[in-house]
């Protein structure tokens, strides 16, 4: 807890629900985020998972106050930014940077590569580090920044002159990430980065994201459906449920021993791609769909679709996130219980291994 | 600064084979291109038949206007030759006068190529106007939101409620019968239709994530604004002029028909003169129909273009 | 340091009669007088009763459209289908409009990717299953209605009796998806493609989907392609797998020889730089380079080998073909891995990481 | 659905409130004193201070405004200068004929536009979509009183050695020897209601031409509406999933094709009703058709401007009364407009 760069209290999110013909009149709220806590070590990366409308890229956004903040604070670089306006708030992004998901949308199609990179260099100018590098601000120092970024994402100087149409996927999302990164930011959000991207691309930017990391000794808030990727990439991962943080571990221990019911039924339902693996895990299915944000169940939020939900206090009392064990955070009344196996799921929801026996046991256990 | 390992580079595989690499230069993508959108727009505009039937009619109908003085044989809305013209009578073609006299005893050729350069006169600055009210109020609207917005929106809505013909009409009203009445009014009558427009487009633009990512790197909003979504609105706005050209050398025949024209009634404008010659329709048809065939050709060289210029600049036909 | 599994689920293709046999398809798409571009060059493979096999490739490497040409779903305009898809002895691509329309929906029927746009949004849900009971059988109204219902419950659909009057727009994503399968199987056909089926559904839903699928198909003897672009669905459900790159099918293998001894160097590269939710986290990703857009044609080399790190001059071998290095098991490659020859193969096989079950507590 | 339509109906109000802001405006914009305007030149100076005290022009701007509003109110919109007779009475008077005329012509539009537009889309590209896509433009590029007269010449008057085409009558709205009986001034619709079919003939043939000329308006934007959003509906994903489903192509061509290629029509014959309006003030002078179009005419040339203010009012409130039922049109076509 010493020195995080970025922590959040209590923050909350919520987006007026408005109707009305003649006057609009607020008739509830989208709770997108509904008081998330959590905190990112300087250097570390923080993956944020769930899946859609769980709330995890409205959190991301709001993190870089991208989203009007209902409640709750945010602070970066130990300074309270929820309550900045206009030019520091302005200052703030020469620090904090945002990668984005679709990298054909979030860049300007009328605007070429050159001054795509160079326009967050007009506007906050060349970060300290890189004025002995590239001399004073000028049209000429900025040319070359962004030249040398380019080249260390991956791409050709002759891509300057392009434009985004004229990108692949994967180029396109080297070209966010080079423009997030130009200024030298400390702290970099990024928004599901590879989940437009194929399949063998995705690997190729994000080993790029690892070494941009490596070198520039970067923080990361990676925010991602794909629990794989992030697992691969974060030091420490957040699961969302509907606007709330339900589980909160070590990358490695997360997928090891799984504490909330939802994180379990999201391992369990991600499949992996060996078919001795497949074939000797038992499932577990969640019933039904995501309930409304608008209008979440009461008590824990899950309860409605928990396989190991129980009579009393789930329906009824909301679970605060505690901690259970060091560097492990669980919003669930039954947590210990359940991972003591004294309460089993509901035989619905499980759906039982193909090979019982373990076909390939003896092929797995030989590693 | 030293390049990453080639993991992350990954364009390029370490060392390829020599006979490969060469299979490859053709195939594979070159370093050619730096095409901007409006490039690419061009590029699928000039593969257009229609865009080109539609170029060409309206380079024709400039070239004209722009040359009258030159092209024409005599000066326009003389009527020296008035005494030929007898109520019931016409003079036939003749070497001097190719395509006769009008009513008033005007060279009718003559007529007919300044009318262009009135067309467009009229056409050019009442679209200019209207564009320039609408983009005034579509950006009062967008920029400051909130009450602003609905106010104006609203207003809009009102004045797109009334026909624009009849805007048009109530506008000429109040200007009175001047020769640069018909372009206010017609100018009066778009300005709500560019409005509603532009201001529909920047909303759209607003809420694209590449918007969001400017605002990301800490750009002033009027940047934000200006720099982004602002180029990035205007393509309908551009169809839409061009579209209006038409429409307002339409328009301009029809108010000439309501009798809000200019007060001269020798003028060379093409409304007027369709107008004008429509009593004697039944014996002397080609003073109806060579002033209509010149709107509803340069209407529609206009509109071709105009279509065409929608279909090049939407995104749904890019690749 | 492989592991070699007994075949005992890989029952030999070939024993049987296939139930469509695809031969030599191509499809190239464009305008008369230009050069086109080839989506398909070349597919052939079978299907027998009851089969289920997978159709993995990246985005443009021509699956979808394979399944759309089958399904005879592409426009007839700037685009020429060749080759052969034998279905009960008729060739599927040389049908009727007529002859195709009485085939599809009873005896051959698809479920596409995106559940939102593949429903009619004007038409109850209940409208869209019961008209292709009435296109391919003779039904009374309220028989249809009857089975359209009960098709619904099956397909997993809680309270069918009301979701039958509703429209598409009432629906989860994941309902729309199990609506959609209830209209492909109304017919009970004896192949279903589904294209991409769960890629717009989250994760716990595609499981559901994936469940039900998997269910439906085996307790109604349906042949079943599944198309997609994960490795981990075809992974846990398909018999067999054929891997596609630019239009070709690239390796052929039954489903646990594949994940074991991937040959062909684009499938290894696949399973190498996809993170794995069991693996070892500090293992890197070996990311294949370039992109599906760096290719050469078929018709010149290895429409790989830009990308492959195994390249060389060899590969410049115009339409390379298809060779069985184990029994079922088909690579198109020069230097296909865990050959004698290509000693090099960048570290990290497929065995390179401890494939280890989730803990169960039970 | 009650709720929706009073709710529609309210927001009417402030429209009606700024119309009549804007008009107000227009009013006092008018060169020379309102009165005079409203009046014209001929206006004896009793009827103008008349007037002066009815409106208020001597009080202060604001109280003038509220007197205004105030007549408008009370159904007054003002007096026709060249007539005397109140402008209101004689809309209604006159807006059944422009009414039959109107719907006359949307037939027409959408009767010929909505298949050019359907076969112009399943052959983009072919002779049949040059034909739809060029015939729908001449209604765009041709000024419709230039139709109206073309057609009138042919069809009505007679052009030299083609008189045999001129079988149709070349003005009014019913042959003045027919002495029909008349009960809701819709000529054909009184005319199958007495049972005076020979009326109702006739009332139709003089609404032929008429309603040619003016539906080509709305049938150059019906047809390409139609055109582009059935091309649009061929591309979407369900199309495929009912060519997969083995449906036969009629059944697909309407209920999944039609059924959602419509509504963008539907919305569009909406807005179209301004146009068709003004259209009708144009066709309703050439072929002498007695209704609000050509009453309007003459008040323009005339500049009789008390029934050019009358008419911005009445129009605004056809217009969106015409949307408010297409809205509610809209809400039966698609379930997802639908309002609970």
């Amino acid at each position: 807890m010493t020195d995080n760069l970025l922590e959040a209290a209590g923050l909350m999110v919520h987006y007026p629900i408005r109707s009305g013909m003649v006057v609009n009149r607020t008739i509830g709220h989208v709770k997108a985020v509904d008081g998330v806590d959590l905190a990112v070590p300087r250097g570390s990366t923080y993956g944020l998972v769930g899946e859609s409308g769980c709330g995890k890229s409205t959190l991301g956004r709001a993190l870089l106050r991208l989203e009007d903040i209902t409640a709750g604070t945010v602070t970066f670089q130990g300074r309270d930014i929820t309550k900045l306006r206009g030019e520091e708030l302005r200052k703030l992004r020469r620090h904090a940077q945002m990668v984005f998901q679709d990298p054909m949308a979030s860049l300007d199609p009328r605007q070429s590569v050159q001054s795509m990179l160079t326009e967050p260099l007009r506007v906050h100018g060349l970060a300290e580090s890189d004025r002995a590098e590239f001399g004073k601000n000028s049209a000429k120092a900025h040319a070359a920044k962004a030249a040398s970024m380019l080249e260390l994402v991956g791409l050709p100087r002759s891509a300057l002159g392009k434009y985004p149409h004229e990108f692949s996927g994967g180029q396109r999302q080297r070209i966010g990430i080079a423009r997030a990164m130009i200024l030298n930011p400390e702290l970099v959000i990024a928004d599901e980065p590879v989940s437009a991207l194929d399949v063998s691309v995705q690997a190729q930017v994000l080993n790029l994201l690892s070494d941009l990391q490596d070198r520039f000794g970067l923080t990361y808030v990676v925010v991602a459906h794909d629990l794989a990727v992030v697992r691969h990439i974060s030091d420490t991962i957040g699961v969302m449920y509907l606007g709330r943080m339900v589980e909160e571990a070590p990358a490695d221990d997360l997928y090891r021993e799984p504490l909330h019911p939802y994180t379990t039924s999201l391992l369990s339902a991600i499949p992996v791609p060996d078919p001795v693996v497949e074939d000797a895990r038992e499932r577990v299915l969640l019933d039904g769909d995501l309930p409304s944000p608008a209008n979440p169940p009461s008590g824990c939020r899950f309860h409605t679709r928990c396989p190991w939900r129980r009579d009393e206090l789930c329906a009824t009392e909301d679970p605060p996130l505690r901690e259970i064990a060091p560097g492990r955070r669980v919003a669930c009344h039954w947590a210990e219980t359940i991972a003591a196996g004294r309460i089993e799921p509901h035989a619905a929801a499980v759906v039982p291994a193909k090979d019982a026996e373990g076909a390939g046991g003896s092929a797995t256990a030989a590693d | 600064m030293t390049q990453l390992p080639q993991d992350a580079a990954g364009v390029t595989p370490t060392e390829r084979p020599p006979a490969l690499a060469a299979a490859m230069a053709g195939g594979v993508e070159t370093d050619e291109g730096g095409t901007s959108l409006w490039t690419a727009a061009l590029k699928r505009l000039v593969r257009n038949p229609s865009a080109i039937v539609g170029a060409v009619i309206v380079a024709a109908f400039l070239i004209v206007a722009l040359l009258a003085p030159v092209l024409a044989p005599y000066r326009p809305s003389t009527t020296e030759w008035a005494n030929q013209v007898t109520p019931s009578r016409l003079p036939a073609f003749s070497p001097q006068h190719p395509l006769g006299l009008d009513p008033f005893g005007s060279d009718l050729l003559t007529q007919l190529i300044y009318g262009a350069r009135q067309s467009l006169i009229i056409g050019v600055v009442s679209t200019v106007l209207g564009l320039l009210g609408g983009a005034l109020l579509g950006i009062l609207a967008g920029a400051f939101g909130g009450w602003v917005d609905t106010l104006v929106m609203r207003l809009v809505d009102i004045l797109l409620s009334i026909p624009s013909l009849l805007l048009a009409v109530s506008v000429a009203a109040i200007v009175g019968r001047r020769p640069e009445s018909l372009m206010i009014a017609i100018a009066a009558a778009q300005v709500p239709v560019f409005a509603r427009l532009l201001r529909g487009s920047m909303l759209k633009q607003r809420g694209q994530d590449y918007v969001l990512a400017a605002t990301s790197l800490g750009l002033r909003r009027r940047s934000v604004v200006m720099g982004h979504v602002f180029p990035n609105s205007l393509g309908p706005v551009i169809v839409q002029a061009t579209l209006i050209l038409a429409t307002a050398i339409i328009e301009v025949a029809a108010l000439s028909y309501l009798g809000m024209g200019s007060p001269d009634p020798t003028v060379a404008e093409w409304g007027r003169m369709l107008v004008k010659a429509q009593e004697r329709l039944e014996s002397y048809p080609h003073l109806t129909i060579l002033p209509g065939l010149c709107i509803a050709v340069t209407a529609l060289g206009f509109t071709l273009l105009g279509e065409a210029l929608r279909e090049a600049l939407d995104p749904k036909t890019r690749k | 340091m492989t592991t070699t599994y007994p075949g005992v689920d890989e029952a030999s293709p070939g024993s049987r009669t296939p139930l469509l046999s695809v031969r030599d398809l191509r499809v190239t798409f464009g305008r008369r007088g230009q050069t086109g571009f080839r989506a398909v060059d070349g597919v052939s493979f079978d299907i027998s009763p009851g089969e289920v096999i997978g159709l993995v490739g990246e985005s443009g490497s021509g699956k979808s459209v394979t399944s759309m040409a089958i399904m005879g779903l592409l426009p007839t305009r700037g685009v020429r289908v060749e080759g052969e898809a034998l279905y009960d002895g008729r060739n599927l691509l040389d049908l009727s409009q007529r002859e195709l329309c009485r085939v599809r929906g009873s005896q051959l029927a698809m479920v596409f990717q995106d559940p939102m746009s593949s429903l009619n949004p004007v038409v109850t849900v209940g409208t869209q299953v019961t008209e292709v009971l009435h296109a391919h059988q003779k039904l009374s109204r309220a028989d249809a209605k009857a089975e359209a219902i009960d098709l619904l419950r099956r397909c997993g659909i809680p309270d069918p009796g009301r979701r039958f009057g509703e429209y598409p727009h009432q629906l989860s994503g994941g309902m729309r998806q199990r609506a959609l399968i209830a209209t492909a199987l109304a017919c009970k056909p004896k192949l279903l493609i589904c294209d991409e089926p769960t890629t717009a559904l989250d994760v716990t839903i595609q499981a559901q989907v994936l469940e039900l699928l998997a269910e439906l198909v085996s307790s109604l003897g349906t042949a079943m392609v599944m198309i997609t672009h994960d490795l981990g669905v075809v992974a846990g459900l398909c018999d067999r797998v054929n891997v596609m790159y630019a239009g070709r099918i690239v390796e052929q293998a039954p489903r646990r020889e594949l994940f074991a001894h991937p040959r062909h160097r684009y499938t290894e590269g696949l399973l190498n730089s996809i993170p794995r939710l069991d693996g070892d986290r500090d293992e890197p990703l070996h990311p294949i380079p370039g992109t599906p857009r760096d290719t050469i044609g078929w018709e010149k080399a290895c429409a790989f080998a830009p990308r492959c790190r195994h390249a060389t001059d060899e590969c410049l071998r115009p339409d390379l073909e298809l060779r069985q290095l184990a029994p079922h098991h088909d690579v198109r490659c020069v230097h296909p891995a865990g050959a004698a020859s290509s000693g090099a193969t960048g570290g990290a096989s497929a065995a390179g990481r401890s494939p280890e079950p989730p803990k169960e507590r039970s | 659905m009650l709720r929706f339509v009073v709710r529609r109906l309210l927001l009417l109000v402030p429209v009606l409130v700024g119309l009549s802001v804007l008009l107000f405006a227009w009013l006092r914009a008018l060169p020379g004193d309102p009165a005079r305007a409203l009046l014209g030149d001929k206006a004896t100076p009793e009827a103008i201070a008349r007037l002066n005290a009815q409106y208020g022009f001597d009080q202060p701007l604001i109280v003038q405004f509220f007197t205004y509003v105030g007549q408008l109110a009370q159904g007054n919109f003002g007096a026709s200068a060249r007539t005397g007779e109140p402008v209101l009475q004689t809309f209604l008077d006159r807006f059944p004929a422009t009414v039959e005329l109107a719907l006359v012509a949307l037939l027409f539009a959408i009767v010929v536009g909505v298949p050019l537009g359907y076969f112009a889309a399943k052959r983009a590209g072919g002779v049949l979509d040059l034909f739809a896509v060029g015939s729908s433009l001449l209604g765009v590029v041709i000024p419709v009183f230039v139709l109206a007269y073309l057609l009138k010449i042919v069809f009505a008057i007679g052009l030299p050695g083609l008189e045999f085409l001129a079988i149709l009558p070349s003005s009014g709205r019913q042959d003045v020897r027919m002495f029909a009986t008349h009960i809701t001034d819709f000529y054909i619709l009184d005319g199958l209601m007495t049972r005076e079919f020979d009326a109702a003939w006739d009332a139709f043939k003089h609404l032929i031409l008429p309603g040619l000329a003016l539906g080509s308006i709305p049938l150059a934007s019906i047809t390409r509406m139609t055109r582009a959003s059935v091309l649009e509906v061929l591309n979407e994903d369900y199309i495929r999933t009912a060519n997969a489903k083995g449906l036969s192509q009629t059944l697909i061509t309407w209920r999944h094709v039609m059924k959602n290629a419509m509504l963008p029509v539907i919305t569009t014959i909406g807005l179209l009703t301004g146009q068709l309006l003004s259209g009708a003030v144009l066709t309703e002078s050439v072929f002498a058709f007695n209704g609000i179009g050509s009453y309007l005419f003459e008040a323009i040339s005339t500049l009789d401007y008390a029934v050019l203010q009358g008419f911005i009012l009445f129009i605004a409130i056809v217009f969106a009364l015409v949307n408010l039922i297409v809205d509610l049109l809209y809400g039966v076509f698609d379930p997802r407009m639908r309002v609970q």
